[in-house]
């Protein structure tokens, strides 16, 4: 009974091993020493935990490495992202510390699940066979479910959760099926194999088997990560759900979705780029356009954040369509400085409420420049970076997006691209122009700072700041990780 | 000639099958009763787990049978009975213009997915674990080795993705005590 | 090479047509007098008070929810069962990969015990 | 030609183990009330025929003629298939089990078996939980509100212990290395010490209470609880239908304690090798009879336990107790 026992290195799962130990620990936690409304020690330990898993993703920079026969592996595209998804866990685990006390969402199970999710996420990011990446994101998907629909008291956050998870489940089925459909013709799932197989059968191309494989996975994916025709649970969600988890969506659950998108339509199926091209192209233009002009007519912050989001996936479609070297790296840069942006102005929006007054109306927005100026110099810096003027890193990321299209000759889409951002700037100053140039109709007072916001403020602005003067070194580092993928 | 009687034969218990599993499921769609529809849907997955023995893999048949038909299938019957659906059983099925636009899709993507599998069928390489060899050793055995080796990293993730399914449900249906003391 | 499975048809079709038969013959054969009390469900000889259920408490939901769960992970357990002994050189290793699985379901069942989702008031 | 021998075995094999079935299951009703009859001190049925054998067919032949019955509120279609589901599931269980090693006959030698399917045990699991469908449809059906919680209550409780029932076996598994049960009945060939029940005491146990759950015998007699549900979920049931119930539970019953014999005391497998010039079914039925005695003498004997302490009965203890099984089962086989 020949039986091989796989090679078993655990320094390549480490940083998973890490989340999901603290995960587990956090739930017993939780429920053996319940402190009804003092449970913040809970989210110092999961801080914890997500900094150890963050010590120990970078000995592993280096070497590309294959292990439990080759379902998961440790190149520099998964440690890329799995640092962009520790970031976002340690920013929204900060956030919620004040936060979750306030909505009464604060026991062992919240930051339990938060660090799930991101568990899910470094699945999807680090996986290289299909069924790796499918338990990723069903990992994630289950646990943002269940924390969108947290707020068990209002109507509208079980409105959202619902509606989330039926559409959910409905685009992971099609996901499943493209994935069968695939496996079906080629007979294996790991993403190396499924190249080597197709080079070596080119009659394959034109199997309208595969075809409709990769068009199903379109759909899977394109859903994670809200392209247009599958994006109207987007602003409903968004508004719905908490704000922290909101942030950790907008910024975790779409950089996974195009983690996965990347790697198998690049490294399993890149023969296959004439075919999807076309069809990248549309959902790209369709996706800008939708996003940010639907957004210019918002007047609640959080669905306005939520049709931006929109927006920004439509830019990253951009560089997928360029596709080459420049652009997959343009991806990962844009989705470091876009979880920033993102989850600082999240949490500008929750400082900016108290218990039972939630004020996300832009309009109270009023006046807010001058009553909390640090307050309102982070927000305006957010959203000139979201905007893409100049000195910040979210005009970087779209320089080097556009600059990617413009190389791979899509000269048609760059010129919207840029369009699009021209639109962009209009809703994203109109935040400033509330805060700075309008007169508020009423007080908002007794607004407490949680210091553990703060800093995740800081943060978000240092790390806007940074990526906006000095681009060049983590986009080299980017540029090193994705070496191996292509 | 008993040789093609066998073939014969196994082709009329394959169109029996595939039969009754594509009625079950028109039912369960179709019937306006939640009870009715989860019953039907029990046969579909017992249609579907004689599919999977057709295909010579028995313990994929019979954990469809154990999970689906008797685990998951009790569930949705809790759950349809949890839901006081009195009102539910008097509303006439109206007809709704978003249904007309997701049936036109939907027929579409049958017909691309029956294109897809009828015009070339393309044989992917063939595993390891040929059936005649499935079942001189068993097919749990099979299953069990490949599982435990090749397949270890999704197997300990599965038992995590169990656990988010348990957290998950258990906190969203027990009440909310944290603020009563 | 399915020999059994066309045994056990056989076997459930005799089973089935028994059943089939002896209700209907039970069926043609009593006699019919149906009066309005007979047809009214029996409730010990009161006349019926309410619908028929009203809300089905949610420990029901909450039981089956746990039934198949940890069904999935016994049936998970099934093929290590089966090949436990074959592992013979290296036994502590497949050990150990049951025991990381069932360990982490043993932390949800303790979760959830102490959640007390399985009291029954 | 061997096609239509094949045929033939499988046809007369199958009626036979029907046929044996149901007389088993008649007799059994019999064998109850006369046990109960004499654990209670007083004479079980003894007026038709000598010692009250004819009594089962009196009762068959009492509910065949009366008259069926469907109540108005009840949904037709599932109230006359809830009962068939019972029966069918509870008999087909025994599609599976090894009556007997093989037998020459005509030249043709047949395995005293009607399928030996690769996947045995997991088979009779499926079943089983199939069977629970018959319950809660009959209650759900039946549109009595009676009805309706004691059937929920009984699937309920049927489903806390087959999570314990599924654990409680993979014991045996592991030393048998095989889902066929004929496999397994092999495996304990060769003189009563090589039997399952001394390998896996904790296990036996187990699996014989779990079964008594799943059969709502009386320990856990919750969906009949007579005191308190007016006969629960078959409670709108009359003549052949709730007779087809009564038979479906004694069926299962059966099976129940026939796929105990199999797994743990060595199905057809003679106790000393020395015995073995007696056929291997009379062993079989033997310990049938012995353990079918079991579970009616515990009939009579135990009180009813209450609802909570029943689920608290099988979520915190035998739940854990299975699993604290299979690890201790699996350390020592490592070490050995």
């Amino acid at each position: 009974m020949g039986i091989t026992v796989p090679q078993i290195n655990f320094s390549i799962i480490a940083p998973e091993l890490i989340i999901s130990a603290f995960a587990l620990v956090v739930l017993l936690l939780g429920v053996f020493f319940p402190r009804t409304g003092k449970n913040d020690y809970l989210g110092y330990v999961s801080l914890v935990g997500i900094v150890v898993a963050f010590l120990y993703t970078f000995p592993i920079m280096g070497k590309s490495q294959y292990a439990f026969n080759n379902m998961i592996v440790a190149d520099g595209f998964g440690v890329f992202f799995k640092v962009i998804f520790l970031i976002i866990a340690f920013l929204t685990v900060l956030i919620s510390i004040g936060y979750a006390r306030r909505v009464d969402i604060d026991f062992g199970e919240y930051y339990a699940l938060i660090m799930f999710a991101t568990l899910g996420m470094m699945l999807m990011a680090a996986g290289t066979s299909l069924i790796t990446i499918f338990l990723g994101l069903e990992t994630m998907s289950i646990a943002i479910y269940v924390l969108a629909g947290l707020m068990r008291g209002d109507r509208k956050s079980i409105e959202s959760a619902l509606k989330y998870f039926l559409l959910g489940a409905f685009a992971t089925g099609f996901l499943l099926y493209g994935m069968a459909l695939i496996y079906g013709s080629t007979g294996t799932i790991i993403l190396e194999e499924i190249a080597a197989y197709i080079k070596s059968k080119p009659e394959l191309l034109r199997s309208p088997m595969i075809i409709m494989g990769i068009a199903l996975l379109t759909i899977g994916f394109g859903f994670k990560v809200a392209t247009v025709p599958f994006h109207m649970w987007t602003p409903d969600v968004y508004e719905g759900a908490p704000t922290s988890i909101t942030a950790f969506m907008a910024t975790g659950v779409k950089a996974a979705g195009f983690a996965g998108f990347i790697r198998v339509f690049f490294s399993a199926l890149g023969a296959f780029q004439p075919d999807w091209i076309a069809i990248m192209w549309l959902l790209a233009v369709a996706t800008m356009t939708v996003g940010n002009v639907v957004a210019i007519a918002q007047t609640n912050i959080k669905r306005m954040l939520a049709y931006s989001s929109i927006a920004h996936a439509g830019y990253i479609l951009v560089a997928f369509v360029a596709g080459n070297e420049l652009g997959t790296a343009s991806i990962l840069f844009y989705l470091l400085v876009y979880a920033f942006m993102n989850i600082g102005a999240f949490t500008v929006v929750i400082l900016l409420g108290k218990r039972g007054e939630e004020n996300v109306l832009i309009s109270d927005y009023a006046g807010i420049g001058f009553k909390y100026p640090l307050l309102g110099a982070s927000m305006t810096i957010f959203m000139l970076s979201m905007a893409g003027i100049p000195p910040l890193g979210g005009f970087m990321g779209k320089f080097y997006i556009f600059s990617a299209a413009v190389k791979a000759e899509y000269y048609w889409l760059a010129v919207i691209g840029v369009l699009n951002s021209a639109i962009s700037v209009y809703y994203y100053l109109r935040v400033t122009v509330f805060m700075y140039f309008r007169e508020p109709e009423r007080e908002i007072t007794g607004l407490t700072f949680s210091p553990a916001s703060v800093v995740a403020v800081i943060i978000s602005v240092w790390g806007v700041l940074y990526m906006g003067i000095f681009p060049s070194d983590i986009l080299a580092l980017a540029q090193r990780s994705i070496t191996g993928l292509l | 000639m008993a040789e093609n009687v066998v073939m014969l034969f196994q082709w009329l218990v394959f169109l029996g099958i595939a039969l009754v599993c594509i009625f079950a499921s028109i039912m369960v769609i179709s019937n306006k009763n939640p009870v009715h529809c989860a019953l039907w849907m029990v046969l579909t997955f017992l249609a579907t787990a004689g599919l999977y023995v057709m295909l010579h893999s028995q313990f994929i048949a019979i954990v469809q049978v154990i999970v689906y038909a008797g685990a998951i299938m009790m569930l949705i019957l809790f759950v349809v009975m949890l839901l006081d659906l009195e009102v539910e059983l008097r509303s006439r099925l109206k007809f709704l213009y978003s249904k007309a636009i997701g049936g036109f899709f939907a027929v579409l993507l049958m017909l691309g997915i029956f294109y897809a599998v009828i015009t070339r069928v393309l044989k992917g390489n063939v595993g390891s674990f040929t059936p005649e060899k499935v079942s001189a050793m068993g097919n749990v055995k099979a299953v069990g080795k490949v599982l435990f080796t090749d397949y270890l990293f999704p197997f300990e993730v599965a038992s995590i993705l169990l656990v988010v399914g348990i957290v998950g449900a258990v906190i969203m249906s027990k009440r909310r005590e944290a603020r009563k003391e | 090479m399915l020999y059994g499975y066309f045994a056990i048809l056989v076997y459930i079709l005799i089973a089935l047509g028994f059943a089939g038969f002896v209700i209907l013959a039970s069926h043609v054969v009593g006699q019919r007098k149906s009066t309005a009390t007979k047809l009214s469900p029996y409730e010990c000889g009161m006349p019926t008070i309410g619908p028929t259920l009203r809300r089905l408490p949610i420990r029901y939901y909450i039981i089956a929810m746990l039934f198949l769960v940890f069904d999935i992970e016994i049936v998970f357990i099934y093929p290590w069962a089966v090949i436990y002994r074959s592992f013979k050189g290296f036994g502590f290793f497949i050990l150990g990969e049951m025991l990381v699985f069932v360990g982490i379901l043993i932390i949800a069942y303790i979760y959830v015990w102490r959640k007390g989702a399985l009291e029954w008031e | 030609m061997e096609l239509v021998y094949f045929l033939i075995e499988v046809v007369v094999k199958s009626i036979v183990v029907f046929a044996c079935l149901m007389l088993t299951v008649a007799y059994l009703t019999w064998a109850e009330r006369k046990i109960l009859g004499h654990v209670q001190v007083r004479y079980g049925p003894n007026r038709v025929g000598p010692f009250g054998l004819l009594q089962p067919f009196a009762d068959g032949i009492k509910a065949f003629f009366k008259e069926d019955l469907i109540p108005g509120r009840a949904d037709k279609v599932c109230f006359v298939i809830a009962p068939m589901i019972v029966i069918v599931s509870a008999i087909s269980l025994f599609a599976v089990i090894p009556f007997g090693n093989k037998l020459v006959l005509l030249g043709r030698e047949i395995k005293l078996v009607i399928a030996d399917v690769d996947i045995g045990i997991l088979y009779i699991f499926g079943l089983a939980s199939l069977g629970e469908y018959g319950v809660v449809l009959g209650g759900w059906s039946s549109g009595n509100k009676y009805g309706l919680t004691g059937a929920l209550r009984a699937a309920a409780m049927m489903i806390s212990y087959e999570v314990a029932l599924g654990l409680s076996i993979i014991g045996v598994l592991m030393i048998s290395q095989t889902l066929r049960l004929t496999d397994i009945v092999l495996g304990q060939g060769g003189g009563f010490w090589h039997w399952n029940v001394f390998l896996q005491p904790v296990a036996f146990v187990l699996y014989m209470v779990c079964g008594l759950a799943e059969l709502s015998r009386t320990p856990f007699d919750m969906p009949e609880a007579e005191s308190e549900l007016a006969c629960g979920f078959n409670i709108e049931y009359s003549s052949m239908k709730f007779a087809l119930f009564f038979m479906g539970e004694y069926a299962h019953m059966v099976a129940v304690c026939a796929v105990s014999v199999t797994l743990f005391l060595g199905g057809w497998q003679p106790p000393i090798p020395a015995l073995s010039f007696i056929p291997g079914v009379v062993w079989f039925l033997i310990k049938l009879v012995a353990l079918i005695f079991f579970c009616i003498w515990e009939r009579g004997t135990f009180p009813r336990l209450r609802y909570d302490q029943i689920m608290y009965f099988g979520w915190k203890f035998l739940f854990p107790l299975a699993l604290i099984n299979l690890v201790v089962t699996a350390i020592v086989l490592a070490i050995r």
